[in-house]
């Protein structure tokens, strides 16, 4: 949600003559992703999604730390940095602070950006810097060739976890919300319109903005996110939320919208409601712009792949202020209030002059 | 009564007292005094380890010690030849370090039986003879200043806290300092309440007067002013330097600075000065961590700027793996270490020289980064500027090793003529510089310079030029991702010989040897160059025949250092650690270097220095 | 809350012949404080609460990191640890993990464990660890003489931002629930009871319990928490969460409670109401054993020291499965299994033999 | 027809084929054939980057090397006698390691255009002459083995993946082969579904017949059993020796083992051993950063456990400040870094030995720690209980450097009797160990051990013993924070002398000089004993002279080891990093050691060793 008057996320970007094509924007790097990657897809969308910005080229920056998901930077043919492990969102940090004129893109996977970079990821989201920062959650470690995840349901059996692992997963909807995540989405690689609808926001959005993408792992965690694409259950898995609207989902009713509904119980939760029975109009109508992530939270916890039903789409899309627009404009303060002057300042404080 | 005035060619003076006595403030006023009279001066603060140990006790002791001469200083001085103690805590955790024959001032108000016993002082030592090696001057600096401000619309409080300003006052007119400077500052300081000035222009006064008028003190002192080039002089810490010096680098390239840091004693000072200046388009960045300090940095290098993070050795470790990046992708980046007691978390206000070969080896495989040191605090400006050429001419990080002992220390600073600064050219890539196949222009980022084997550096924005760097190995040129083996061999190599190759770009390694025909050579780095300075002035006055270099760089060394140390019969190797520097000349020169080393925290005493030197000329 | 039948924090740690006595839980060691130090008052607190857990001194660890609060392992005549910045939890996690037979503390400042130790206190949060985290919140860098923290207020002047700091700061209670946490709670140096009482409720927690103290610091942040320590504004500033109980604060009432109250909107968030116009029957009545974190995230949201209303209490605490309890179920089930034969392990897989 | 059959005293074979076509498996089944034939064996994997490439394509090349022989064998080979190439990619691939005159066995059924496009070939190098030094061996491998399985209830895909049975077959023909094992692990693998199980046995026994009838192949190779010492053998890694070595230290010391580690590649299957084996008392904590790996293997070692952290380059970076913690603290802890090719991503399935400057000095302050290294897969085992001996019994992290060659290699290792393996004695502190001033007891955590200097570790739950241990200086002895100069140059100096002093505790260096009167050392340490050995057997065979010794103990050196390099004329340094040995060496003893480099992260061949061992001889 971008509010009149106020800044876009690619306010200080210049804009390109024309637009450009998916060709200018893809890179001369063979890729090197499995077959049938869910990556594939992710590529392919942004690939033809970007030029739509209409921003110069060479102002598109592309971070990313380890893993199959980080070797996305290399096929986009903008500037891009592969660096390290979880470290992309610092990276980014400091190049966005210092580049208003950029558009800087950050991506990593679950491992990257929810274990080794999870202080990272949560301390851009607080501060709010301008950053598109975008989660490929396969709820595995692909490169490293398996092992269970912070995201990966609880019982899961890896190579690290041969009878299963113990530890309650990450939602990263939920913990983005807890960190005061100003801009908070959840989207599908299969589902390209609307991923690439989810990006324009992001995109559009002036600050952090936080998008979880369910990502096939073809090799090590094929499927698990069938639930929401199969044709028998996704319907009823998916639960579409978008600005505005009841919140329906499921098989379409007799009124063409979903027989299910989401409702607030009178105890702070939500329920799953028979629309037909309860009527849509004591169904909750999204809103991803109240100033408190209450509601947002609720949704992150109405359910996740493991028990089927999954919200997905823009969570929370609220406008504050930036990190990096706050710093430069102290900058711009300062450099109003008086010139630079080395001289001045080297010999600032207590003096004395020895004659010659 | 008129007192006899001794000739002195140096005087040593430590202020101490409680955390809350304002010993830091009463040193500095009397340093600017000192400096205003034009003695050259070097000084250093004690701090506690704690924020506020609990008053009166041996940890809450806060002091100050100045050095101030006839002649250029070195360092802020061995042994106090008088120490102000405003306490029992202050006189007992200083005593062990005066010379027999010391004067001691002490404030006889504090020493209750209260205050004895908090530090375990069975009988008040004013009164045994504990004390009888030194000339002790016991006054009731409170009662007396309280007195002195009786009248005044101020608070009991307000009156006690003046006994600092009677102490400067009395040692200001022991000493014969011009007052003017105190008298100016305590105006500023109280501007908003003129009665508080009154009050503490009368107690510095009263303490002067005191002086003059007291039975307690029948001799004053005179020390001349030193011969110094002539200019305009401030006084300067290390880290006020440093943050100057990267402000100057800043401006003489063109590049906004950016700073990426966490806190940590002592580099944090370097964050709190650059945090002021964001009129030179300085941007500060206090990161949730190292990583992420040195990562922003790293990030605004790609972007354009000058990328530096500041720390002290825990933040050297976790900062480990991006400097390694950094190398990879031969980006300039500034690390400053202000080295403390290691290891973990050690003596974190101490001064230690122990993280040279962590900044030498500190990373996994071959990832050679350039080593700087600064030898004084003002010196810390120059080496700093000298990072950031070395970093934006090769591409690479560098590593700048200051410490806890330069980074507090002060002494009077010439100021530079601003256009005598160097000026640093960095030429950002704007072209294509290869053609491909058919022709076409492309850009290749891994195309190196020849001469300075630097990779070009094209910044976002820049059209054309689209490139992606990362850390996995690259392919010589076109930077494209190989994992070809004689590659990876390749690369390894031009990594190693860009950085010795700036052995070419440094100037020689200067020896100091007056009588030109010394066969020992003292070889140093950093901050130990007061000391050995010292020292060796001692050795040569005493008659003996020593020689003097000291390294401002590490790695490389300079070109003609091998022959420098293969010159000597013998070499030493004074370090604040267990032998750094001489594992690596040894190893690189095969000279074998004779290590004399202190782990203690604090500078060398010129006095240890001056010995050992003596032994290896004997042996 | 401890639910019958469930294994309760402290159950594998051997319990005393005696309760011991404050003075036995006080180290030799000088304190550092600074006086008037708010670190002052947890640690009686916590000196003369610890030995009414009953359990073997020897068997209390205390684990914190680098920091004025984290001195605070030297005070307590207990096993201790006082380890490097941030790490705490980890360090923590490993022992507790190993050792069932300890109670292990955890103690850090904002710095500590929402700065650089983040991603450690969130992981062992998600984990549900048997720790006991406390988070000694005085919202500045105490240690290294006053920078701005996670936790300062947006505009905070201080050494490092000499003109405000930028940033908006985590809310500590809302980032622990977003990040799975099963026992959240909030107190306040001063008040002894509550404190003791909120302790009490994390050590019978079987699992991680995080409680974020509001703490002064007298030299860099004085009077951070005042507005809830004067009398003047403490009734209408503080809200306790008692469990069970409809949510009132404010000054007393005709009926002796707050004269405020807390309701859920119609919308997904709660509102501060006034309890003669609306009835104490339509307040909501506090549980803080909900299954979703989702009321507890509510009134994490209610309000903070910077706008006055400041919600103390346990916000959540549930049960659920521990990691280490888990790890170790698992090690059991394999020694059931069969016995460790070191010699057929090695021997294990093809084997040829070459005769003599 | 019978053929000719030749005997040959070594034979190197290289599978080579797609990601998907199970050379590995392949190559494994050809190892243990071999092993139970008595041949001695060494086996290198080579996976491709990448997960799973594109198939046919280079980067999506899989390979297994096996070295076998009449006598010991040291090294997976050089160059391959035969090279199997299962597609165009894998021919192109390795043609550049292959000698004049190896055979070359293709899978001509995959030479089709659009595959030899795909790797670039213009033409099909099996009908230009681009081939003619080679003893081309063309089968439709692929074709034969669907013909075989016609009638088989398998889809054409099992079909065709049988082919690498097919192939095994053939080889297992040429090189006679004893074929049950082969036969029983089918068996085993596809005991599900017994139709594919007689597929492929159907697979093996046509590429078996294949050899005995085609005219493609007139000779058969004979390679007699070598002599080795008798006892009951297996094939072992070096990741799962390490992990059984770590598991026999727990078991031999009492100690549950505690693994904190993440995962990271070379080693990860560390991590992964470790966690089968639950029922030795086996924690394995997946934690959430390397960080979090070591301190939480420092808090259980804390609690009284084996405490160990697995790793790789990047991942030590990140270790360091928490390694420099457990040097303060004095707690025992076992840091495995399984380098690979830096710096930084650099190339991550690749060998490399350039962190032993990391693990010597990675840390701020004076930090040491003792280094190890293995020298082969199965000296793994022995070299992790050598480092936990070593962590245990001196208190202290101590670093295992192995490396990716060292890690997926494999050779025969004969089982060791368990009851001969060190027993690891740790005995906790469970007493008082010093008086108050009033008699009473109390425990001093820093007192210590005199002999060893170990301090007293006293785990949580010890009645009496509770103490208070942190990372700031402690007092010598009682442990408590102490500031004091001269304690704290105490406590560096222990440190250190409690490190030096291990050279005391371990065997002195071996020189292999079989004729005593060599004046060349070649001096080594880590994976490259095998090249080495190779290289000195290959000089020696050619009438030089020359001695090898292999350090295992890089921190302390063993007491010896200056007398030992000042012994010869020259001595040579062969290393796959820069020169990191030589640096220590050559600062240690003075000695102008020799370095001889290779970064190409792989192994060493003997040739090039050999060679520049007769140029050191020569010169
Ligand atoms: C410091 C460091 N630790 C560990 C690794 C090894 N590593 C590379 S990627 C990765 C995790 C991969 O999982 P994820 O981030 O989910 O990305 P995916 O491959 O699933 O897309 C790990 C552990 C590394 N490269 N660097
Ligand atoms: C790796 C590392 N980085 C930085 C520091 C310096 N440091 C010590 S404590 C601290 C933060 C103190 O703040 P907090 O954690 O809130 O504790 P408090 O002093 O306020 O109780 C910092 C930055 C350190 N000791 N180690
Ligand atoms: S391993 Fe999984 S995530 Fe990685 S490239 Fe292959 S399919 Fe994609
Ligand atoms: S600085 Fe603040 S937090 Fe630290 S001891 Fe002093 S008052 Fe307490
Ligand atoms: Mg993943
Ligand atoms: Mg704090």
């Amino acid at each position: 949600m971008t509010v009149p008057g106020q800044r876009t996320g690619l306010e200080l970007v210049p804009t390109a003559a024309e637009k450009g094509t998916k060709k200018e924007f893809t890179s001369d790097q063979e890729v090197r992703w499995c077959p049938g990657c869910g990556d594939y897809a992710i590529l392919a969308a942004i690939q033809s999604f970007l030029p739509e910005l209409g921003v110069k080229r060479e102002n598109i920056v592309c971070i990313s730390g380890i893993g199959c998901a980080a070797r996305f930077p290399y096929y986009l043919n903008t500037y891009g940095m592969h660096s390290i492990h979880g470290r992309a969102p610092a990276i980014a940090t400091g190049l966005a602070t210092s580049r208003p004129d950029l558009s800087v893109w950050v991506i990593g996977g679950d491992g990257d950006f929810m274990s080794i970079g999870g202080n990272h990821l949560i301390h851009a989201l607080r501060r709010n810097v301008n950053l598109k920062l975008l989660l490929f959650n396969n709820r595995i470690y692909g490169l490293t060739k398996g092992q269970y995840s912070p995201t990966s349901e609880v019982g899961k059996i890896t190579k690290s976890t041969p009878v299963g692992s113990v530890d309650t997963p990450f939602n990263p909807v939920s913990l983005a919300l807890g960190a005061e995540a100003t801009f908070v989405a959840r989207t599908i690689d299969s589902d390209r319109k609307h991923l690439t609808s989810v990006l324009r926001a992001a995109a559009d959005h002036r600050g952090a903005a936080f998008v979880e993408i369910l990502q096939n792992c073809d090799i090590f965690n094929d499927g698990a996110f069938d639930v929401l694409k199969k044709p028998e259950t996704r319907d009823s898995a998916v639960v579409r939320l978008e600005h505005g609207r009841p919140i329906r989902f499921g098989p379409p009713g007799a009124d063409g919208g979903g027989q299910k509904g989401v409702r607030l119980t009178g105890h702070g939760g939500l329920e799953v409601v028979d629309v037909e029975t309860v009527g849509e109009q004591s169904l909750l109508v999204h809103d991803e712009t109240h100033d408190e992530p209450t509601l947002a939270f609720m949704l992150s916890r109405l359910g996740n792949v493991d028990d089927g039903v999954t919200p997905i789409g823009i969570f929370r899309s609220v406008t504050g202020p930036t990190y990096d627009d706050q710093v430069n404009a102290q900058l711009a303060a300062a450099e109003q209030a008086g010139p630079a002057d080395l001289a001045a300042l080297l010999a600032s404080g207590d003096t004395w002059t020895i004659g010659s | 009564m008129t007192k006899e005035v001794r000739q002195r060619e140096r005087v040593i003076i430590r202020f101490a007292g409680d955390s809350g006595d304002g010993m830091q403030l009463t040193g500095d006023r009397f340093t600017s005094e000192t400096a205003e009279f034009g003695n050259d001066i070097s000084t250093l603060p004690d701090f506690p380890a704690e924020i506020r140990a609990p008053a009166g006790t041996l940890p809450g002791v806060s002091a100050f010690q100045l050095h101030f001469a006839d002649h250029d200083v070195m360092t802020p001085g061995d042994a106090p030849d008088v120490l102000v103690a405003m306490n029992p805590a202050a006189l007992k955790a200083n005593l062990k370090a005066l010379p027999a024959g010391a004067d001691i001032i002490v404030n006889t108000d504090e020493f209750t039986s209260r205050n004895l016993s908090k530090v375990g002082y069975a009988t008040n030592p004013l009164e045994d003879d504990s004390l009888s090696a030194f000339q002790v001057h016991a006054i009731p600096l409170t009662s007396l200043t309280v007195k002195a401000l009786e009248g005044f619309a101020i608070t009991r409080k307000d009156a006690e806290r003046a006994k600092n300003m009677f102490a400067l006052g009395l040692l200001s007119w022991l000493y014969n300092r011009p007052t003017e400077t105190t008298l100016a500052f305590l105006e500023r300081k109280f501007a908003k309440s003129p009665e508080l000035a009154k009050a503490n222009v009368t107690a510095f006064n009263t303490g002067w007067n005191f002086g003059e008028t007291t039975e307690a003190f029948t001799v004053r002192y005179e020390v001349k002013p030193a011969e110094m080039p002539a200019g305009l002089y401030r006084n300067i810490t290390g880290n006020t330097a440093l943050a100057y010096g990267l402000i100057a680098a800043s401006v003489r390239s063109g590049l906004p600075l950016f700073l990426g840091s966490y806190p940590i004693t002592p580099a944090s000072d370097i964050l709190h000065e650059l945090a002021k200046h964001k009129r030179f388009g300085v941007r500060t960045f206090q990161a949730e961590d190292e990583i992420a300090g040195v990562g922003a940095a790293l990030g605004a290098a790609f972007g354009g700027a000058l990328g530096v993070t500041t720390t002290s050795g825990p933040g050297v470790d976790l900062k480990s793996e991006t400097i390694g990046l950094a190398v990879a992708l031969e980006l300039p980046l500034v690390i400053c270490d202000i080295q403390r007691a290691g290891p973990s978390t050690g003596m974190p206000t101490k001064a230690e020289q122990s993280d040279l070969l962590l900044a030498m080896f500190g990373r996994h495989g071959e990832a050679p980064v350039p080593v700087v040191a600064p030898r004084s605090p003002s010196d810390c400006f120059d080496a700093a500027i000298e990072a950031a050429r070395i970093a934006t001419t090769y591409r690479t990080p560098v590593f700048l090793l200051s410490d806890a002992y330069l980074a507090n220390g002060a002494e009077p600073w010439l100021v530079p003529d601003v256009t005598s600064l160097p000026r640093i050219d960095v030429a950002f890539a704007t072209e294509p510089n290869h053609a491909k196949a058919d022709g076409a222009p492309e850009f290749w980022p891994y195309l190196r310079d020849p001469a300075t084997l630097a990779r070009p550096w094209a910044v976002p924005g820049t059209p054309g030029l689209e490139h992606r760097i990362g850390g996995i190995e690259k392919a010589d040129g076109s930077g494209n991702i190989s994992y070809d083996p004689s590659n990876h061999d390749t690369m390894v190599r031009l990594r190693q010989a860009k950085v010795d190759g700036i052995a070419r770009d440094i100037p020689p390694l200067e020896v100091d040897d007056p009588t030109g025909d010394a066969d020992v050579l003292v070889l140093g780095w950093g901050s130990t160059y007061g000391p050995i300075g010292a020292a060796t002035r001692a050795v040569r006055e005493a008659g003996g025949k020593v020689a003097h270099a000291h390294l401002r760089h590490l790695n490389p060394f300079p070109a003609n250092t091998g022959e420098v140390v293969r010159r000597y019969r013998r070499v030493l190797i004074p370090e604040m650690n267990l032998g750094q520097l001489a594992l690596l000349i040894r190893a690189r020169f095969l000279v074998d270097a004779i290590s004399f080393t202190g782990v203690r925290g604090m500078p060398f005493k010129s006095g240890e220095l001056a010995d050992a030197i003596e032994d290896v000329i004997q042996s």
